[in-house]
C-alpha cells in the first residue's frame, strides 16, 4: 500500500493535530467555567436567572451541534460587527468560531454534570456546614464544589473525550483540524480509504489512552471513598 | 445538674408550627431547654423530631412561632443565622465529617473561616478537642479511613472547636454498630456531666436515665409529653408515650 | 450585507424535488426521525446484550463486551459513518451489489442506520451496566437464596430494575441520537440538517433554513423528551422516590 | 478620482486583504505537500490583490480562508473574504447576491466513467446510479435531464473526491462534474488509464472571480483579468497549471484549453448562465 | 427444644476457609446446626458473621473446608446450587424485597419459577403466610410503601413460601428504627418456637436469651467461641467475648 500520503504530509498533519489538541483543551476548559455558572444559575433561588439558564442549556441540548456550528459560522462576525458597532460583519475565521461554538455549545454539557455532582453531595453536608456557621459562599468554595469536582472528574473527562471527537466536526467549516487535514489530503490524493483509516487508528489510540486514565482514575477515587 | 429556674431559658421554643407544602410537621410546639440542662427528644419514626431541633438554629424555617436561642429571635428574617450558628453546636446522625479534608482539616476550617482564627490557635484547639475525645492519634486521617464510632467522637469535637453555648444532637448514634454506639455515649455523659447545655434526639434510654434532666416526646408533629426525667420513665401521663416506651423498651 | 431573511423562500418551489422547499425539508425531517427510531431500537438490543455480558461473572464474555465498547466508543462517529459507507462495502461484496443496485438513498440509510446504532449502542451498554451495578448486591443475592437461577435473577429482578434506573439515562441518550443522526449528512443522506444546508446554498437563504431546521430540531427534541418521561412515570415503583 | 467605498476603501483602512482558497478544486485552487494553498486562481487573485495594492496607495496584508463550495457565499457576504478565484460557476442566480469578473475558465459539465462500462453518452445513464457533489449546479442539471427522459438515480456526495471515489469503487456509474475537475481526479488516481470523459456536455459555465457587489470593485477586478488575457499572462498561467506537471505529485492533467475557455478567452466578458 | 444428638446435623460447616485477594475473611471455621436447633451468630462488625452466613448456601463461595446441608455438600462444585438454595430460607438486613414487584408478587415469583407451582396454588400459600406475619391487607401494596418493619415481615414469608428446611437469618433487625424491631422478633420467635431450624446473626441478646439454642462468637473470622446459650452469658470462655458483652450490653 502507498502511505506517501501520510508520510509526504506529517507536517501538515501534525498542524492539524495541535490545533486538535488546541481546540479541546481551550474549549473544555472554557465551557467548564461557563458551565459551573450555568449550573449554579440553574439552581439559584432566582426563577428568572433559574428559567433563563435551563432555557440555554435545554435549547443547545436539543439542536445538532453541525447545525450550531452552522449558525455560529454565519453569526458571530455579524455579532461582533454589532457589538463593535462595525459597519461591516468583522470575519473571525474558522478556528475561532469553532473555539466560541463549542465553548457555548459544550457549556451546556458540563452544566447538566456540574448540577448533578452538586446535588449528590447529600443534604447533611449542606446542614454541617451551615450549622458550623459557614456562609453559603463559603460552603460551596470549601465543602460542596471541592466534593463535587472530585467525585465528577471521571465524568468531566469522559465528556472532554466525546468533545475531543466531536472537534471532528469543525472540518464542515473547512476548519484545518486534524480530521480537516486528513480529508483536504484525502480529496488531494485520492485516498479516502487510507487516510479515513488512518484517521480512526490515530482517534482511537488518543481516546482510548485518555479513557483508560479515566478508569485508573476511577479506581483511585473509589478507594478513597 | 441544678437549674436555675429564674434565669431566662437558652432555647425557648414557643408555638412553632411548620409545614412541608401541604403536610404539617410540627405543630404547634413549646418547650424550652435552661442553661446546663440536657433535654432528651424521643418518638416514633417520623415523628418530626430531626425537623424540631433544626428548627433551633433555622436549618429549617418555620411558618408560625418563634424561637429564641439565647435571647436571639432565629425566627426573625432579620437575625444574621451564620452568626448564630456558629455558637450553637450540632451533631448529626450521619457524623457529615467532610470527607474531602483531614480530621485536622475538618476540625480547623470552620474555625478559621468563620471565627477567623489563626491556624495555629485552631489547630491548637482542635488537636486539644480530639485528644480529650481519645483520637489525637488520627489527626493526620482522612474520615472514610475512620470507624463510625470515631468519626462521631470527631464530629463532637468539630462542634465544641467552636466554643459552642449549647449543642444538638440529632440520634448520633443510630448509625452506628452495636458495638461504637458506647464510645460516642461515653463522651456525650462527660460532656453533659460539664453542664453544657444539650439537647438531644435518640432512641438511647440508657442515655436519658442517666444523664437527661427532662425528657420530650414527639408523635406526629405534636409534643406529647414533656416531664423531668423521672416522672417520664416511672409514670408517663399520655397512652401513646406509655405505648413507645414498652415497644422500645422490652426484649 | 445579503442577511434579509425573505420568509416567503419556504414557500417557493425547491429546484431539487418540484415541491416547496418547507415540505422538501420536512421530508428531511422524516427521515432524522426514521433513523433515530430504527438505530435507537438497534442500540436498544445490542446495547442491552453488551451491557449485561459486561456484568456477568465469565471472563470472556466480559472481554468481548469491554471490546465492543472501546472500539466503538474511541472513533468519532463521522469517521466511523464513512467506514461503513466508503470501506465496509468492500469486504461484503453482497453488500456492495444491494447498494449498487437499490436506490441509493436506501444504500446511504443503511449504512447511518449500522453506524449510529451501533455507535450509540455504546452508550445504552454503559447505562445498562452501570444500572445494573448500582442494584445493591442483596438483590441478586435474595434472588439467588430464593433459587432463582441467573438467567432468571436478571429476567424477573436485576433488568426490570436496571432498565427503570436507566430511563432518565436513555431519555438524554435519545436525544443525543436524534440529534448525531445530523452527521449522517456527511455520507450524503439527506436529512433536515443537509437539506436545510441544501436550502441556503440553493436560495442563500441561510437563516430562514436554519431557523426552520432549528424550530424543527427543537420540536423534535421535545416529543422525544416528552414521551420518555411518560414512558418513566408509566413504569415508576410505586413507593420509591423517583431520583 | 471618486471616494473609495466599499472592499476597496476596507482594504485601505484595515491593511488587510483576505482571499479565499479551496482546498482540492485542482489545479484552480488546492493545497500541496505542505498544506499551503496553490492553484491557477490563487495566481489570478495574487494579481487582483497587487492591483489593489496599487490603487489604495499601501502594502497590504493579504490573508489566506479557506472556503468551501457550501459556505463561500455567506462568508463572503458576512465579509470574511473579498474574492476567491476557485471552481465557482458565474451564475444569474448567484448574480442576485454577488458580482462575478471576468471569466478565467470555462467549464463543460460533463460525466466520468470507466472505459470498460461502455457507457458512451448520457442516454446510457438512464436508471443508473450517478454520482456528483451535493450543492452543485450538477444536482439540478441531473434533474432537468428527466425532461429529456435520461432518470438517474443522484448520489450526493460531500465532496468531488468523494463524489469520484463512489465511481472508482464502481458503487455508480458516472460520475457527473465539471470536465476539468473530473481531469483532475482521473489524473490523480491510481488507474488514470481506466477512466474517460463522456464526449458530451449538458452545460457549459463561466468560473470567474467572486466579490461582494460592488461596482467599484469589480472594475479593477475586471481590469485585471482582462489585462491578463490581453497580455498574453493567462495563456502562460494555463499551461503551467493544465498542461505540464503540478504539485504535489507531479502530475499531469493534461487538459488543453476547451472551446469555451478559448471562446472567453476571445471576447473576454463576465457574462453569467 | 429437645435435639437429636445422633442424628445427621442440618447445617455442618468444617474446617472452612475464605479469602478476598489476600485478605482472609474466615480462618477455619467448623460448626454446626442440628434439626429444629436456634443458634445465634455475634461478633464485631466487619468480623465475617455475615460472610459465614453466606457461605452456607453458596451464595459466598469458599476457598477451603467441607460446608454440608442436610446432607447436600454445598461446597462441591457439582452440587445444583439453585435447587438446594429454593430450601434454604434467607433473610437479609436490608430486606431485599423486589421494589418493582407488589407484594403479593414478591410472595409469588419464586414459588412459580422455580417451584413450577401454579399461580393459583402460589398465591394461596403467600396470602396465608402474609397472614401469619399480620399483613394480609397489604398485599397490593409495593415494598416501598411499608414500614421497614413490615417489609421484614414479609421477607420472612417470601423465604416461608418455599418451604424450607432451615432459615438464614442475616441481622433482620438492624436496619430497622427502635419501635419496629420487635414486631419483626416476635415472628422469629414464633418461628422458633415452632421448631424452625435457625442460623441467626443478629446484635439482639434478648431474643437470643429467650430462644437460642447455642450462641457463636466469631472475631476476626474465627469462631472464638460456641457454647449453650446460658454458658454463653453466664461463664463467657474467651476474654474478648467478655469484653464485647459488656460492650453491647451496658448502657
Ligand atoms: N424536605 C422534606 N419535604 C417533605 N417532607 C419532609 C421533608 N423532610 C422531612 N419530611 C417529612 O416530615 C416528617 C418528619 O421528618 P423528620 O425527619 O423530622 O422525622 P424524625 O422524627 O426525625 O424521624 P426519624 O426518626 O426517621 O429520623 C416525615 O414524615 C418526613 O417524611
Ligand atoms: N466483596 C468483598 N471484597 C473484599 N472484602 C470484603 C468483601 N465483602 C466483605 N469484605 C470484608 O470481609 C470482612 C467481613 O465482612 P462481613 O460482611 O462478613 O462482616 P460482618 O461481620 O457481617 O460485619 P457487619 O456487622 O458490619 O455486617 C470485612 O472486613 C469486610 O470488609
Ligand atoms: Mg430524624
Ligand atoms: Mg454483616
Amino acid at each position: 500500500m502507498d502511505f506517501s500520503s501520510i508520510t509526504g504530509s506529517t507536517s501538515f498533519l501534525l498542524q492539524g493535530a495541535a490545533y486538535t489538541f488546541e481546540l479541546t483543551a481551550t474549549s473544555a476548559i472554557g465551557a467548564i467555567i461557563l458551565g459551573t455558572f450555568l449550573a449554579l444559575g440553574k439552581m439559584a433561588k432566582s426563577r428568572v436567572l433559574s428559567l433563563l439558564c435551563s432555557g440555554y442549556i435545554n435549547l443547545m441540548r436539543a439542536v445538532p451541534l453541525v447545525l450550531i456550528l452552522f449558525w455560529f459560522f454565519f453569526l458571530v462576525p455579524v455579532f461582533i460587527a454589532w457589538f463593535t458597532g462595525s459597519p461591516i460583519p468583522v470575519p473571525v475565521g474558522p478556528e475561532k468560531t469553532a473555539l466560541i461554538t463549542f465553548i457555548l455549545f459544550e457549556a451546556a454539557y458540563y452544566a447538566e454534570i456540574i448540577r448533578a455532582g452538586i446535588q449528590s453531595i447529600s443534604r447533611g453536608q449542606l446542614y454541617a456546614s451551615s450549622a458550623l456557621g459557614l456562609s453559603f459562599g463559603q460552603t460551596m468554595r470549601y465543602v460542596i464544589l471541592p466534593q463535587a469536582f472530585r467525585n465528577m472528574g471521571p465524568v468531566l473527562l469522559t465528556q472532554t473525550i466525546v468533545l475531543f471527537q466531536d472537534t471532528s466536526l469543525v472540518y464542515v467549516l473547512s476548519a484545518t483540524d486534524f480530521m480537516g487535514a486528513v480529508s483536504k489530503i484525502a480529496q488531494r490524493d485520492s485516498q479516502l480509504t487510507l487516510m479515513y483509516c488512518f484517521a480512526a487508528v490515530c482517534y482511537f489510540v488518543v481516546s482510548f489512552t485518555l479513557s483508560t486514565g479515566v478508569k485508573q482514575m476511577q479506581k483511585k477515587l473509589a478507594i478513597i471513598r | 445538674m441544678t437549674v436555675n429556674e429564674n434565669e431566662a431559658p437558652m432555647i425557648d421554643i414557643r408555638n412553632v408550627s411548620k409545614w412541608y407544602g401541604s403536610f404539617q410537621v410540627l405543630k404547634n410546639c413549646s418547650t424550652s431547654v435552661r442553661k446546663g440542662e440536657v433535654v432528651v427528644v424521643c418518638g416514633p419514626s417520623g415523628s418530626g423530631k430531626s425537623t424540631l431541633i433544626k428548627t433551633v438554629n433555622g436549618l429549617e424555617p418555620v411558618q408560625q412561632g418563634t424561637i429564641l436561642v439565647n435571647g436571639v429571635e432565629v425566627t426573625n428574617p432579620k437575625t444574621n443565622l451564620t452568626r448564630l450558628r456558629s455558637h450553637v453546636g450540632m451533631v448529626f446522625q450521619h457524623f457529615e465529617l467532610f470527607p474531602h479534608l483531614s480530621i485536622r482539616e475538618n476540625l480547623v476550617l470552620a474555625q478559621m473561616k468563620v471565627l477567623k482564627r489563626n491556624r495555629e490557635e485552631a489547630t491548637k484547639k482542635g488537636l486539644a478537642l480530639l485528644d480529650r475525645v481519645g483520637l489525637l492519634k488520627q489527626a493526620e486521617k482522612y474520615p472514610g479511613q475512620l470507624s463510625g464510632g470515631q468519626q462521631q467522637r470527631v464530629a463532637i469535637a468539630r462542634a465544641l472547636a467552636m466554643d459552642p453555648i449549647c449543642m444538638l444532637f440529632d440520634e448520633p448514634t443510630s448509625a452506628l454498630d452495636p458495638e461504637m454506639i458506647n464510645e460516642v455515649l461515653d463522651v456525650m455523659v462527660e460532656l453533659a456531666q460539664e453542664g453544657m447545655t444539650m439537647m438531644v434526639v435518640t432512641h438511647e434510654m440508657g442515655f436519658a436515665r442517666k444523664v437527661a434532666d427532662r425528657v420530650i416526646f414527639v408523635e406526629g408533629g405534636e409534643i406529647l409529653e414533656d416531664s423531668p426525667k423521672d416522672e417520664f420513665f416511672e409514670h408517663p401521663k399520655s397512652e401513646r408515650t406509655q405505648h413507645f416506651l414498652s415497644k422500645i423498651l422490652s426484649h | 450585507m445579503g442577511f434579509e431573511m425573505d420568509w416567503s423562500t419556504l414557500f417557493a418551489i425547491s429546484d431539487l424535488s418540484d415541491t416547496p422547499w418547507w415540505q422538501y425539508m420536512l421530508g428531511g425531517a422524516g427521515i432524522t426521525l426514521a433513523l433515530t427510531f430504527s438505530a435507537g431500537l438497534l442500540a436498544l438490543v445490542v446495547g442491552t446484550l453488551v451491557g449485561i455480558i459486561r456484568t456477568v461473572p465469565n471472563r470472556a464474555l466480559n472481554f468481548i463486551g469491554e471490546a465492543w465498547v472501546e472500539l466503538f466508543r474511541n472513533v468519532p462517529l463521522l469517521v466511523q459513518l464513512f467506514l461503513w459507507f466508503f470501506v465496509v462495502p468492500e469486504f461484503i461484496p453482497p453488500l456492495k451489489a444491494w447498494m449498487i443496485s437499490t436506490d441509493p438513498l436506501y444504500g446511504e440509510f443503511f449504512c447511518a442506520w449500522i453506524g449510529l446504532g451501533l455507535f450509540t449502542s455504546v452508550r445504552v451498554a454503559e447505562n445498562v451496566k452501570s444500572g445494573i451495578k448500582t442494584i445493591p448486591r442483596g438483590q441478586l443475592f435474595a434472588a439467588y437464596a430464593l433459587g432463582l437461577s441467573t438467567p432468571q435473577a436478571y429476567r424477573y429482578v436485576l433488568l426490570p430494575l436496571a432498565f427503570r434506573i436507566t430511563l432518565p439515562p436513555l431519555n438524554s441518550e435519545a436525544m443525543n441520537l436524534m440529534k448525531n443522526t445530523a452527521t449522517s449528512l456527511t455520507i450524503g443522506l439527506a436529512d433536515l440538517t443537509l437539506r436545510s444546508h441544501e436550502m441556503g446554498e440553493m436560495t442563500f437563504q441561510f437563516f430562514v433554513a436554519f431557523c426552520f431546521a432549528t424550530v424543527v430540531y427543537i420540536i423534535i427534541s421535545l416529543v422525544i423528551n416528552r414521551s420518555m418521561t411518560t414512558l418513566e412515570k408509566a413504569v415508576a415503583i410505586p413507593g420509591l422516590i423517583r431520583r | 478620482a471618486p471616494a473609495l467605498d466599499g472592499t476597496l476603501k476596507k482594504a485601505k483602512d484595515t491593511g488587510i486583504f483576505t482571499i479565499g482558497y479551496r482546498d482540492a478544486s485542482v489545479p484552480f485552487s488546492y493545497l500541496d505537500a505542505k498544506g499551503k494553498s496553490i492553484g491557477y486562481g490563487n495566481e489570478i487573485c495574487k494579481n487582483i490583490a497587487a492591483a489593489v495594492e496599487k490603487k489604495v496607495g499601501r502594502k497590504l496584508t493579504i490573508k489566506w480562508q479557506p472556503i468551501t463550495s457550501g459556505n463561500r457565499i455567506p462568508l463572503l457576504l458576512n465579509g470574511t473574504y473579498d474574492v476567491e478565484c476557485g471552481s465557482t460557476t458565474n451564475s444569474k442566480e448567484r448574480q442576485k447576491l454577488v458580482d462575478f469578473g471576468t471569466t478565467y475558465f470555462a467549464v463543460g459539465v460533463t460525466a466520468a466513467v470507466k472505459k470498460n462500462s461502455g457507457i458512451k453518452s448520457f442516454k446510457d445513464l438512464n436508471n443508473k446510479n450517478v454520482s456528483t457533489t451535493a450543492g452543485t449546479t450538477s444536482v439540478t442539471l441531473l434533474k432537468d435531464l428527466r425532461k429529456k427522459g435520461i432518470n438517474t438515480r443522484v448520489v450526493p456526495a460531500k465532496d468531488h473526491a468523494e463524489a469520484f471515489q463512489l465511481l472508482a469503487q464502481n458503487r455508480v456509474v458516472a460520475n457527473v462534474m465539471d470536465d476539468i475537475l473530473l481531469a483532475g481526479q482521473i489524473a490523480n488516481s491510481q488507474t488514470p488509464a481506466a477512466y474517460t470523459l463522456l464526449n458530451e456536455t449538458i452545460s457549459e459555465e463561466p468560473y470567474a472571480p467572486m466579490l461582494r457587489k460592488d461596482p467599484q470593485f469589480k472594475a479593477l477586478v475586471d481590469a485585471t483579468v482582462t489585462g491578463m488575457i490581453k497580455s498574453g499572462q493567462m495563456k502562460k498561467l494555463y499551461d503551467t497549471w493544465f498542461t505540464k506537471p503540478i504539485a504535489p505529485h507531479n502530475v499531469n492533467l493534461n487538459f488543453p484549453m476547451n472551446a469555451p475557455t478559448k471562446a472567453a478567452f476571445a471576447h473576454p466578458n463576465s457574462n453569467g448562465i
